[in-house]
């Protein structure tokens, strides 16, 4: 037997309610261990609790940790392959809109999976009634996943690209 | 042709309700959504959901542009505003109408005409519509004075463009004018980018009426009779009711044909509520303005008439106009609609953002609850602490009364303080029975007893 | 006189619904729950809640003393049985009369001639109520050999005190008799205490009609309209109707009226419905038994009639006497209930406690959800699996399917397994449409395809 | 701060709900420390966490801890004065029904505050429709408390007496 998503939601539940620095609860093999004070990275590797866990407080949009846990469904785009996970930092759309990857029709694609990104260096477009909202990456890295088809439609908070800051 | 698929571009418990209505035209129904209402009741219930963008109104249910583009995405054919937000937005109407969306609501033009004061004003005069004495939009704090003067203190100096209090002052005398024209000028340039003021003479014990009007686009319009809400605190309504009572039968006529003729004046499509101050004393009525959207208190109404006036105005937008006439319309019995707001009454009614751990609404037959609480639902303070609206239905304004007081003390919540419990005692407060209130008489006459009553309960969180 | 203070003895959705009704009389309500439902939705809404026991329901729902002393303690002058549990029990209407509590049912002496079957079809007999052929009660094994053979084979095993298929046996040819005749008997005398069968010629395509009856007790009963209840699985019902369709304007005469002979024969009081097996081959109806108490299904007859059977029920039981007369119940359009189980359709049936995350019933204004689940309520696995009944009306009975699935579609659940999905699947079957179904259909013409087609999705948990 | 009876609830309820061995929740000074395995005494006695705990999951209907916590509101009958908190053995209530004292009108009460008592005797009468439920104390102890008054309705798991082992 594991956590549950239910069980562990209504643990975060409880916890985003009150007012407690700290709550650690022991599932057989697996450990939550959430804090109001910063969980350093390795403490976090250290456990199979899932990443969805410190995210759950934080809106942090592009933190470190693997894109199949704790991202909500990327409807109506294609979620990556299951198995094999995804790694990197999530880019997530800024807005509802359109998603382009390319500055205009017929134009070479910002980017493709594998290639190599700077830090603020554009990687798609989400339009929004014609407003073009160029979506930048917020690491210097390599374009690990592009999630979404060109012309598709996405939901504000939906990863679009993964950008894998180690590769 | 009928709709196919609608946007709601709202929150809370006015999605909950027109997905309702789409449920029974048959209609699908796509929630926008913030992220922060990924959870809501209104997104479980809808046929699809979208999510526009962060917590903040600001870049997402006040943005135009992200919620015409979800109704573009998602392959909606028509986009209704819910009241608030957006609703009240020329350039909401107008974009739709850009993108080939049909907007539930009026043209961008009707909405325009009807939603500034002045240029109302000006068409109630032309259409012989009484309006309450006072001045059309004025350029200094000078002609103020003039106007002022004229129409003799006190009086109300008010926003050409606002709406909810914001740019209002209540002068009592000259020599309050200049500060007062200053504060109102600056809130109401603040609030809607527009501080043109006008002056209107403020009726001491005025009563709030208003009357519920469907417009076909063409010119026609039917009232669906008409509300009082003058039970207000700071001009945000508490307990609405229809219809409204003890108005004579020439002034009722007038209020109501007034109305239709505004509406059809506009050539306006749609729902609008259209204002009028009622002076008891006097037994006149003068008009305030129109309201171009649904509103909260719709459901009064629709209780007493059997008229579903968001399903109407579903119909109007899809072309299939109305599907009652004005002699379908028949006033049974009297309505009665409380807010239930997630406040503080002894915080000074502050908001009281947290999690429902207990919500069970009272089950009966003529009562009616619109809500979109549910056990485990959490208020979030980004938005109105609109909670719930408990309306109950009886064959006469006392019998409501009783039937509302019942239902408030069966109501079940628990995680947040609620205004149940001072709406209860509101609801028990004789002159409220008797019907001898007037817009102001919440804040001068009832909150100052019942705070002292209950200073004793503060910090005990009574839900 | 009026009763001022009821106690309800039941559980679940059914005792939501009681409330309601005493919230619309204005009469208290006080509910007697086990430890387990503690958090009911009911024991939320009541305006007292009893501890009576353990969430054993021997030590609780089924034990006379604690509930009539419930009632006693908590100064109730009236206590309402539900269905299930204690409703047609004897010894209950008769603890209640000992107590001076006004029992919400019949007399004792109604119920007991009405609940035991051979005494109600020898009732049956003197009223010229149709009956299917048959025996009356038999001694033994041989006497139910000669009479299958005069009805002829198949025959059908039933217990004469019995319910809901136990105690019953298809006998399809006398070399099953013994073994069926023994298993019968041994599984009544198990269940009620009470061995005694009859035997009935078995119709192979039979339909399951029944009447809502309301009687004053004092010899004078109306009907209600009649019900549908063909789409059964092992004799529990998943899906009711009203009216009843496709029967000649002659058989359904002869069934209202036996019905009503029936109940104002026996001088009983309140709510009681009278069930007939009909034969659409021979477009004949044989009368099968009368259940003593409110039923799952009343629904139904509310929404097409405007009848509330269970505050009729509170009149009736406070010497009110009933609202309505046979004429005001008038017939309009039709409605459709569907039973949503917390079981799993891929595992037999089996039940699924837990606790239900995600809970919204559809809204619509023709859809009726009855139910005391709500996000959090844990399902305990004390009881029935019975989680929500969703009933939808339309004008005619294919409007009224197209709703109900319509709802269905609309239903958010998760946390647990339920039946939605399945009902969904059935409510769209050719053969349900066309009213083309019997008794059997389910178990030998639906689950079979229904299960090969979903092996597939085992385990995947749908809701 | 402190952790209210809402969070509490909410914890218990998804550890109720999982399979989990043992939850360890630590609030400023507080800790709430639950387990499948059995929690010894003073393990209990060690923490501030409210003894609802352990009692929330077993159904022992005389566990040994303090009356104030975790006790269902004993209405309709009168709760003990806040503050003292009265510890030793709760005896509940086996059903609804009526209270009384002594087994007849008018004979002296089976036990009074202060009295010894031996396991097994009787302490208190629910009637049930005439039928008569003696109430035994379940250990050897000095009697602390009568919650209820005589001939007042109780509930069923009301504690109606309290019984001292250590007296």
């Amino acid at each position: 037997m594991e956590m549950t998503p239910e069980t562990i939601k209504a643990l975060l539940d409880a916890f985003d309610r009150s007012d407690w620095r700290e709550m650690v609860v022991t599932v057989g093999e697996d450990r939550l261990h959430v804090s109001r004070d910063p969980l350093s990275e390795s403490s976090l590797q250290a456990h199979s609790a899932p990443p969805a866990a410190p995210a759950a407080g934080s809106s942090d949009s592009a933190a470190a940790v693997p894109v199949a846990a704790g991202d909500p469904p990327p409807a109506p785009a294609a979620a990556p392959p299951a198995g094999e996970p995804v790694t990197g930092t999530k880019i997530e759309s800024p807005s509802v809109g359109l998603f382009w990857r390319a500055p205009a029709p017929g134009a070479a694609p910002f980017v493709e999976v594998g290639q190599s990104v700077k830090a603020g260096e554009t990687v798609a477009i989400v339009e929004v009634m014609k407003l073009m909202n160029h979506v930048a990456s917020p690491v210097d890295g390599v374009v690990t996943a592009i999630l979404v088809e060109n012309g598709a439609a996405v939901e504000f908070g939906q990863t679009i690209v993964v950008v894998d800051p180690e590769g | 042709m009928p709709l196919r698929r609608v946007l709601i571009a709202n929150r809370g418990e006015i999605a909950v309700r027109v997905i309702k209505a789409c449920f029974d035209e048959g209609i699908e129904s796509v929630l926008a959504v913030s992220e922060a209402d990924r959870g809501s009741l209104g997104a479980q219930l809808a046929d699809e959901v979208v999510v526009i963008g962060p917590a903040a109104a600001a870049e997402s249910y006040l943005d135009v542009n992200r919620v015409v583009a979800a109704a573009q995405v998602t392959g909606c054919d028509a986009l209704h505003p819910g009241y608030g937000f957006l609703s009240e937005r020329v350039e909401l109407s107008a974009e739709c109408e850009e993108a080939g969306i049909a907007f539930v609501g009026p043209s961008p033009e009707a909405m325009r005409r009807s939603g500034d004061k002045a240029t109302a004003r000006a068409l109630a005069k032309e259409l012989d519509v009484p309006i309450n004495e006072g001045s059309d939009v004025i350029a200094s704090e000078e002609e103020a004075r003039g106007v002022a003067a004229e129409v003799g203190y006190p009086v109300l100096l008010k926003a050409s463009a606002g709406g909810g209090g914001r740019g209002m002052r209540l002068v009592e005398s000259e020599a309050e004018l200049a500060s007062a024209y200053a504060q109102a000028h600056g809130e109401a340039q603040a609030a809607f980018g527009d501080g043109r003021l006008f002056v209107e003479r403020y009726v001491r014990h005025a009563r709030h009426v208003e009357v519920q009007v469907l417009g076909d686009g063409e010119g026609g319009a039917i009232h669906v009779g008409h509300r009082d809400c003058t039970l207000q605190r700071r001009y945000q309504k508490l307990v609405e009711e229809a219809p409204a009572y003890g108005l004579s039968e020439a002034l009722e006529d007038e209020i109501l044909g007034a109305a239709r003729r505004l509406i059809g004046a506009l050539d306006y499509a749609g729902a609008a509520t259209c204002e009028f101050l009622v002076d008891p004393d006097r037994g006149s009525a003068g008009f305030l303005e129109i309201n171009a959207r649904l509103q909260v208190e719709h459901p009064v109404s629709e209780m007493v008439t059997g008229v579903d006036v968001v399903r109407e105005q579903l119909r109007i937008a899809g072309g299939e106009g109305l599907s009652v006439s004005q002699d379908d319309v028949e006033i049974r019995g009297h309505a009665i609609e409380v807010r239930i707001n997630a406040e503080s009454p002894q915080r000074d009614f502050a908001p009281t953002p947290g999690t429902v751990t207990e919500w069970a609404a009272p089950a009966g037959t003529d009562v009616r609850v619109d809500t979109a609480c549910f056990p485990g639902w959490t208020i979030a303070p980004y938005y109105d602490s609109l909670l719930a609206k408990l309306i109950a239905h009886g064959p006469d304004r006392e019998a409501a009364l009783a039937r509302t007081r019942q239902a408030l003390r069966h109501l079940r919540v628990a995680g947040v303080e609620t205004t149940a419990g001072f709406a209860l005692d509101v609801l028990e407060h004789p002159d409220v029975v008797a019907g001898r209130v007037h817009t102001r008489w919440v804040e001068e006459e009832f909150i100052p007893d019942w705070s002292a009553a209950h200073a004793a309960a503060v910090g005990e969180g009574v839900a």
